[in-house]
């Protein structure tokens, strides 16, 4: 039962950051709305692998290194942004500067 | 490899050896003087001729198949040929001036001179077809030597029909050959009969020959370029070129073929129609030129009928015409009274020759023609000679009027000699070669009704020309159809269309959809699209695979 | 099985070793290390022809528990192919980015880069595990991204995030579907995959999947981020991420059609994929003609080179017994992948050398450098000919395969792809082909060494090559080739 | 040795090609001994080829690619009549291009693809399969852009431009039809006509059009002759190796190669494509001798010329008869002597006297005989004057079409001569007949030049004068037809 809701949890952190990736302007909400749905899959991926008897091992290996991944992305991309808001005066990608 | 040749060289050496003199003007310090050469080009034929044209040769490597050889008519008019080439010959290596021009001259001559007799010497149609296509096109620079306007401006009819002609010879020789599946003359002949599209062969052979041998409506090219070539040329070109097509006929055209009527017509039409417009002529070599045509008409006639004197006619006819030419040329070089009157003399002896006195040379000639001919149709020739006596009349009249030479030029009389010879020839060569080329003996000559059939029409003619002389005749220049026909003016140079170097093209709708690809290019960039189609993208594939499985 | 793991690992230390050195050893460092790289990928290939496919389980743990690796004839052909372009990207890189030229950022920065980019490369090349190849992929994005940073001006920064927008939605997607996978089937290894029971869950995995490596693929219509950041980037950066960086989330497409999940695959998505690929044809096409800079009309090509990978779907794959087209279709595809990799790396080298001559890759101002550089302008050439598919050029003999395919497994319309993107080609590259050949010299370009022209050269002339000699790849890519490809889906 | 003989060919201009690209413009010395060493030796191995293979001998070298691709050298009667065609012309048109150019720009670049150029036309005479055949059609298009566009000015540039953009199409369309049919039929092989029986008489059609346009274009079939006319741009060696030993010959080449040993004969006119294809050629013999009535150009004018004069090779082998197909293939050679006489003439006439237009030909007959008799040759030959060369080559085409049941093409045959002599004659005339500018300079003081003009003179009048023998092009073309294709 409670796999459920975290597996539901997940499905929900995804459909959030889906939202906001598509939908914000700016690159850091971009950002972590792209961190929102790593982490809404990696609860996903949790809760697929608590099934059954016992626990597999294997998908807390991968969520970790899936972290990890994640993290550093976050970090070059954060990284990126910093630089195009010095370079640039602004934190959005020149061809929607204009939209909010 | 094959043996080299079978047979005996003598028919090929006779051909060979102008075209080996013809090389000579190739060095630049031999072209001054080449025009010496002219008489001997011919000389070798003329023996082989006499000789009886003895040996036929059969060379396979060359061409597709050199076959050299003759018949009997073929062998007169080659012995006729050489003699007036030989004459003529003389006359332009003593009369015309040296220089380069000379030498090219004298290269097409031997050119020109090689291709007429090759005309007789070939028994096959590609060594025939070589031999015409030189006859008539080599002829072409002698036509255009002066340069004068009247020159050009027929040289470019001549040239042009020429082509014209080689064209429709060519696809009436293929069209033979491709039925023969032979090239052999009298094969392809033969062959005529039931080949597919074989009228339409005989038909383009016709008209190819025609155009050469002065046939009407072709003859236009003739009375333009005759009188325009040096005398020496009009000569040969009356004498003996247009003697090629005629041979053409005899020897490619068969008997049994609706064209024959045609070819009775259009001689008939020529004989008559051509001596009459010949009175509209005040050159003497322009009358001469239409009397030519007229007489080709009377053998094209023959030929129609199938006459077996053809080659005999046409014989005296050559030596005769040339023999013609030449008095022209020598009125013009007389100076002196005396040699007026004896020029005169010789081209009246020959012109009664010509119009069939009886006991000439003409007469025999016309009588052989009649031999096996319609009853109508040698009434119509025994009437031609009343328009030929005409013709000539009138010919004698421009002739006298022809202004004299202002100063001496040397051996006038040996040249003279040499011009009489030829016409006397012409009265004398056909009772030498009655037995060998006629069938009947020759005390046929003398049959009463003949003498008379001869007499009365060439007094009915001088009667005719007594009368001419007295009125006013319209004076036209020649080239009668050409100008009927709206031909407003000879241009003596070739004049073509030029055309435009194709224009640009622009294609700027292209460049404007082009540009509209760019903006669609911008709205892709655009991440909220972008990443909505990736969604769904992912969503659809997701589907189809679902939809599948 | 040495072999395959210092192939791994020595970019990897290399990697490492050119951060850690001083800045004098640092260069020699890394040369070292691309050169003891190639020897590896050449045993390795040696070891793959002689032996057949190579197969480890790391730490003696088999799947599903451990993590097995696998080259097979196609990983270890792109495993050389990438060789080959790393020491002509490195050996130019030497004259091109070095720290005086180029400044100490690049200097610094470039080798580690490169030499991460080429390690992680080469375990996509040989995983089988669906969240290794996520991971290696993922490595392959931020090193990317940061080689299109890497000149730190602001377009290049800008075209460097938008790239890393796309992409890390791509991996998310991605991520996404190897997380459905497991939870339905417990396993990512893919050998295990191809022998599961069909779930429900498959298909929506599948889509998840296939959509994000798209992205990374940059096929039409996700290509946009492409042609900006593959020009922002320094020439042999450029040349990395055209002839390498897509290479890698195909060959993970290809695996998953042909090796994981085979019986998903459908004449629809087939289809569907291939259309895809035909648009990028075109699309990338006709803005190559568009465009007035060299790297530009170079990058967008690429866009449209990708795009005849995509035939190998319908034409390798289609339902139906033993097809004797399938092999032709699949090693065609492969030898694109090949060519367009030889091809556009001597390309962007080439468009490297004429930036460093003159300063710009405007073609206005390139007229007439065949002149001053013959060398570069026969490389690029040669390149074309590859690119236009002429032959004897490899470019030829995959599109020869292919259209054999489609003609015998009686789709030929798909035929129309390479013949019609082959004269699309040649119309777009003539412009700058008649640019470097006008007479008319419009700059005056600076000397530029010699051994640097010859490497732009030499990779050209080997994608020819390639064509010529290519009937030994052709049995070496048939190495462990999935049965799938040989007798189609 | 008899796989070694035809890689030896093929080197004979490779290594050249290969060599000459990285020789120092200033090298004349060792790049014009390689030029004329590659074609000695060629034209030596061709002549030693040529009584081997009159006793039977063949030869073959095969290297497979890729399963399907495998590129086949091999050596029938009729890549030796085409081959040895281009080697002797290829050894003159070396001779007569390094005197042309002289010490002029570029030299390494132009020869080595000139030597590209050829050696792509041998392994295009030597193919024995129809994709070896494709590819080195490839490779010739490809070495002949950069000779085209040598001259590196607008109207060169613009000439290979619009060459590459009908040959790359047509290059399309032929790689289309090849795969096509090789689809149905498997690799095809010239030596044993493939199985058609696979395709629907439709496709077949199809399969024919596409083969017909891929190599029409640079047989300059109208309408795809654009290109031709524009390349007259290039130098004058250049258009003496296009019109008449490379690019358009493989063209008309590729055509006999199409219909005889892919299609044969008789499938062709079971298809019923044989008379559309001999229609197609009319139209272009006709046009083309029209267009060049109207160019005042004298190399435009020989362009067109060509176009109108290849479509024989293309009419003769349509028409499907044996004569008609002998007077097709010794056409290859004969139109092939005749014109670059003609365009080495042309290019004399350009450099020595500066004359591009045809009036300015007015009076050179004296001035420079011997180039001006040259010229006079190769054209009276083009109108089919007896006894040169194209006399033979029409003479045949003739027989052939009447045996084809085909009279209609003797009014083609009828037409094509009057519009040549109507374009060639004016300028004999103008050369001999009509007086010189006063300005007119000009000289042929370059023996280099005039000397292989003479040569291919020579030539064209002895091939029609000694046509029956064996050894001439009208026997081996004979002897082709009666072994490979007789009936």
């Amino acid at each position: 039962m409670n796999l459920t809701v975290f597996a539901l949890t997940g499905a929900a952190l995804v459909g959030l950051g889906v939202y906001g990736l598509i939908a914000r302007v700016h690159m850091l909400r971009r950002i972590m709305a792209f961190n929102l749905i790593g982490s809404g899959l990696f609860l996903f991926f949790g809760a697929a692998g608590a099934r059954g008897v016992g626990l597999d091992p294997i998908p807390q290996a991968l969520i970790i290194t899936g972290i990890v991944v994640a993290l550093s992305a976050s970090a070059l991309a954060v990284g990126l942004v910093v630089a195009l808001a010095r370079s640039s005066g602004t934190a959005c990608l020149p061809d929607e500067a204009g939209d909010t | 490899m094959s043996m080299m040749y079978s047979g005996s060289l003598a028919p090929f050496a006779v051909l060979m050896w102008p075209l080996l003199l013809g090389l000579v003007p190739i060095v630049p310090r031999w072209r001054a003087n080449a025009l010496r050469l002219l008489p001997f080009a011919p000389l070798p034929a003329l023996g082989f001729a006499i000789a009886g044209a003895p040996g036929s040769v059969e060379i396979p490597d060359l061409l597709l198949g050199v076959q050299l050889g003759t018949r009997p008519d073929t062998a007169l008019l080659l012995g006729m040929t050489a003699l007036v080439w030989t004459v003529a010959g003389w006359y332009a290596a003593q009369v015309m001036e040296r220089g380069q021009a000379a030498g090219l001259f004298a290269s097409f001559w031997c050119l020109t001179l090689a291709g007429n007799l090759g005309v007789f010497l070939a028994a096959d149609i590609v060594t025939f077809y070589i031999a015409f296509a030189a006859v008539s096109l080599a002829a072409w620079p002698m036509v255009i030597h002066d340069r004068t306007r009247a020159a050009l401006a027929a040289g470019r009819v001549y040239i042009t029909l020429a082509v014209v002609g080689e064209a429709a010879l060519l696809s009436g020789l293929m069209i033979g050959a491709a039925a023969a599946a032979d090239l052999q003359i009298s094969t392809v002949r033969a062959a005529f009969a039931d080949a597919p599209f074989g009228t339409v062969g005989v038909g383009l052979l016709i008209a190819g020959f025609g155009i050469k041998a002065g046939m009407v409506p072709l003859h236009i090219w003739l009375p333009l370029a005759h009188p325009a070539a040096p005398v020496a040329g009009s000569a040969v070109l009356s004498g003996a070129i247009v003697k090629a097509g005629l041979i053409g006929m005899v020897l490619l055209v068969p008997e049994e073929t609706g064209w024959r009527s045609m070819l009775i017509v259009l001689g008939l039409l020529g004989a008559f129609g051509a001596a009459i417009w010949g009175l509209s002529q005040q050159n003497p070599k322009a009358v001469l030129a239409y009397s030519t045509v007229s007489q080709m008409g009377l053998l094209l006639v023959l030929v129609g009928a199938g006459s077996q004197g053809v080659a005999y006619a046409a014989l005296h006819h050559g030596l005769a015409k040339a023999a013609l030419f030449l008095c022209v040329g020598m009125m013009m070089l007389a100076t002196s009274a005396a040699q007026r009157r004896a020029v005169v003399g010789l081209a009246g002896l020959v012109a009664l020759s010509v119009a069939g006195l009886p006991l000439t040379g003409g007469a025999l000639a016309k009588l052989a023609g009649k031999l096996g001919i319609g009853e109508m149709l040698s009434l119509a020739i025994t009437l031609s000679s009343v328009t030929t006596t005409l013709v000539l009349g009138w010919f004698l009249i421009c002739l006298g009027r022809v202004s004299a030479k202002p100063q001496q030029t040397p051996h006038w009389g040996g040249l003279f000699s040499v011009v009489m010879v030829l016409g006397v020839l012409a009265l004398i060569l056909p009772w030498v070669l009655w037995p060998g080329a006629v069938d009947v003996p020759r005390d046929y000559v003398w049959h009463p009704s003949n003498m008379l059939e001869g007499l009365w029409p060439v007094l009915a003619g001088l009667g005719a020309v007594a009368l001419v002389q007295r009125l006013k005749l319209p004076a036209y220049p020649p080239g009668d159809l050409l100008r009927l026909f709206g031909k407003h003016k000879l241009r003596p140079a070739f004049q073509l269309p030029v055309g435009n170097h194709g224009a640009r093209r622009t294609k700027r709708p292209a460049l404007r959809l082009l540009l509209k690809v760019k903006d669609a290019e911008r709205a892709l960039l655009h991440w909220p699209f972008a990443g909505s189609t990736l969604m769904g993208l992912a969503l659809v594939l997701a589907a189809f695979v679902w939809i599948a499985t | 099985m040495t072999a395959l793991i210092s192939w791994l690992v020595l970019p990897l230390f290399a990697a490492l070793a050119a951060i850690a050195l001083p800045s004098r050893a640092r260069l020699p460092a890394a040369l070292l290390g691309v050169g003891l790289t190639v020897v590896a990928s050449i045993w390795l290939t040696i070891e793959v022809w002689n032996t057949g496919a190579v197969t480890v389980s790391l730490g003696g743990w088999r799947p599903p528990i451990g993590i097995a690796l696998r080259a097979d004839g196609l990983g270890a052909a792109l495993g050389v192919m990438t060789a080959l372009v790393m020491v002509a990207v490195a050996l130019a890189a030497r004259h091109e980015l070095a720290a005086k030229v180029a400044g100490p950022r690049i200097g610094f920065g470039f080798w580690p880069l490169m030499l991460l980019l080429w390690a992680a490369l080469n375990a996509v090349y040989v995983a089988r595990d669906l969240f290794n190849l996520y991971v290696g992929l993922e490595l392959i994005t931020l090193t990317a991204v940061a080689l299109v940073a890497i000149s730190g001006k602001a377009a290049a920064i800008a075209a460097a995030l938008r790239y890393l927008l796309f992409a890390l939605a791509g991996s998310l997607l991605y991520l996404a579907g190897v997380v459905l996978t497991y939870a339905a089937h417990g396993t990512l290894d893919i050998s295990l995959l191809a022998a599961r029971t069909v779930a429900p869950g498959d298909a929506l995995a599948l889509g998840l999947m296939t959509a994000g490596l798209l992205v990374k693929t940059a096929l039409f219509p996700f290509h946009v981020w492409l042609p900006p950041a593959h020009s922002a980037a320094p020439a042999p950066a450029s040349a990395l991420l055209s002839a390498l960086v897509p290479k890698a989330s195909l060959l993970i497409l290809l695996r998953i059609w042909f090796e994981a999940m085979p019986e998903l695959a459908t004449p629809m998505t087939q289809s569907a994929l291939a259309s895809l690929g035909a648009l990028a044809v075109i699309w990338g096409g006709v803005l190559a003609l568009l465009q007035s800079r060299l790297k530009l009309i170079v990058a967008y090509s690429t866009v449209a080179q990708l795009g005849y990978i995509f035939l190998v779907f319908p034409l390798a794959g289609g339902d139906g017994a033993a097809q004797p087209w399938a092999a032709g279709a699949w090693t065609g595809a492969i030898f694109q992948m090949l060519a367009h990799g030889l091809a556009k790396a001597a390309m962007f080298l080439a468009a490297g050398i004429y930036i460093a001559a003159i300063g710009s890759d405007r073609l206005g101002d390139m007229r007439g450098l065949a002149r001053a550089l013959p060398m570069t302008g026969f490389a690029f050439a040669l390149a074309s000919i590859t690119l236009l598919g002429l032959p004897p050029s490899a470019g030829f003999t995959a599109k020869y395969l292919m259209m054999t395919a489609a003609f015998a497994s009686g789709q030929w319309a798909w035929a129309l792809v390479p013949a019609g993107g082959g004269l699309l080609a040649a119309a777009y590259l003539y412009r700058p082909l008649s640019a470097i050949f006008a007479r008319d010299t419009a700059l005056t370009p600076r000397p530029i060494p010699w051994a640097w022209q010859t490497v732009p050269l030499v990779l050209a002339a080997l994608s020819v090559a390639l064509g010529l000699l290519s009937s030994i790849p052709f049995e070496f890519l048939q190495i462990g080739r999935p049965e799938q490809a040989a007798e189609g889906l | 040795m008899t796989t070694t003989l035809p890689l030896l060919l093929l080197m004979t201009s490779l290594l050249p090609a290969a060599v000459t690209f990285f020789l120092a413009q200033d090298s004349h010395i060792l790049r014009n001994t390689l030029q004329l060493g590659g074609a000695v030796i060629k034209l030596g191995l061709i002549v030693w080829m040529l009584f081997a293979v009159a006793t039977g001998a063949t030869y073959e070298a095969e290297f497979p690619l890729a399963p399907g691709l495998v590129i086949l050298l091999r050596i029938d009667a009729l890549a030796l009549l085409f081959i040895s065609l281009s080697g002797a012309l290829w050894l003159l048109t070396t001779i007569y291009a390094i005197a042309y150019f002289g010490t002029k720009a570029e030299l390494s670049r132009f020869f080595g693809f000139f030597s590209l150029c050829v050696a792509a036309t041998t392994g295009l005479a030597l193919s024995g399969s129809l994709i070896s055949f494709f590819i080195f059609f490839e490779l010739l298009t490809l070495s002949t852009w950069p000779l085209v566009a040598h001259k590196q000015n607008k109207p060169s540039l613009a000439a290979a431009k619009v060459y590459f953009t009908y040959a790359l199409p047509g290059s399309a369309a032929l790689l289309w039809a090849i795969i096509w049919l090789e689809s149905a039929t498997g690799p095809v092989l010239f030596t044993e006509p493939p199985d058609l029986s696979g395709l629907d008489p439709a496709a077949l059609r199809a399969i024919f059009a596409l083969f017909i346009i891929g190599v029409g274009v640079k047989a300059a079939l109208v309408p795809l002759h654009g290109w031709l006319p524009a390349a007259m741009a290039a130098p004058a060696p250049v258009s003496a190796l296009l019109h008449a030993v490379a690019v358009v010959k493989a063209g008309a080449f590729g055509v006999v190669r199409i219909v005889y040993d892919v299609f044969g004969a008789e499938n062709m006119t079971a298809l019923g494509v044989g008379v559309p294809l001999a229609i197609v050629a009319s139209v272009t013999i006709v046009w083309g001798s029209f267009r060049a009535l109207q160019q005042d150009e004298i190399k435009k004018r020989l362009a067109f010329s060509t176009v109108s004069q290849v479509s024989y090779i293309v009419l003769g082998a349509a028409l499907a008869s044996p004569l008609a197909m002998i007077g097709g293939l010794v056409h290859l050679v004969h139109q092939g002597l005749m014109k670059i006489t003609l365009f080495f003439c042309a290019g004399i006439y350009d450099e020595r006297a500066g004359i591009k237009r045809i009036e300015g030909l007015n009076g050179m007959g004296k001035q420079m005989p011997w180039t001006s008799a040259c010229f006079s040759i190769g054209a009276m030959g083009m109108i089919g004057l007896p006894p040169l060369a194209g006399f033979i080559s029409k003479f045949y085409l003739g027989l052939g079409a009447m045996e084809a049941g085909a009279p209609w093409v003797l009014a083609v045959l009828l037409a094509s001569t009057l519009l040549n002599a109507a374009y060639f004659l004016p300028l004999l005339y103008r050369l001999w007949f009509l007086p010189r500018a006063e300005d007119a300079r000009g000289d042929e003081r370059a023996s280099g030049l005039v000397l292989p003009a003479v040569v291919t003179a020579a030539a064209t009048l002895g091939v029609g004068l000694l046509a029956a023998s064996p050894i001439s092009p009208l026997g081996w073309a004979t002897l082709i037809v009666t072994q490979g294709y007789g009936p």
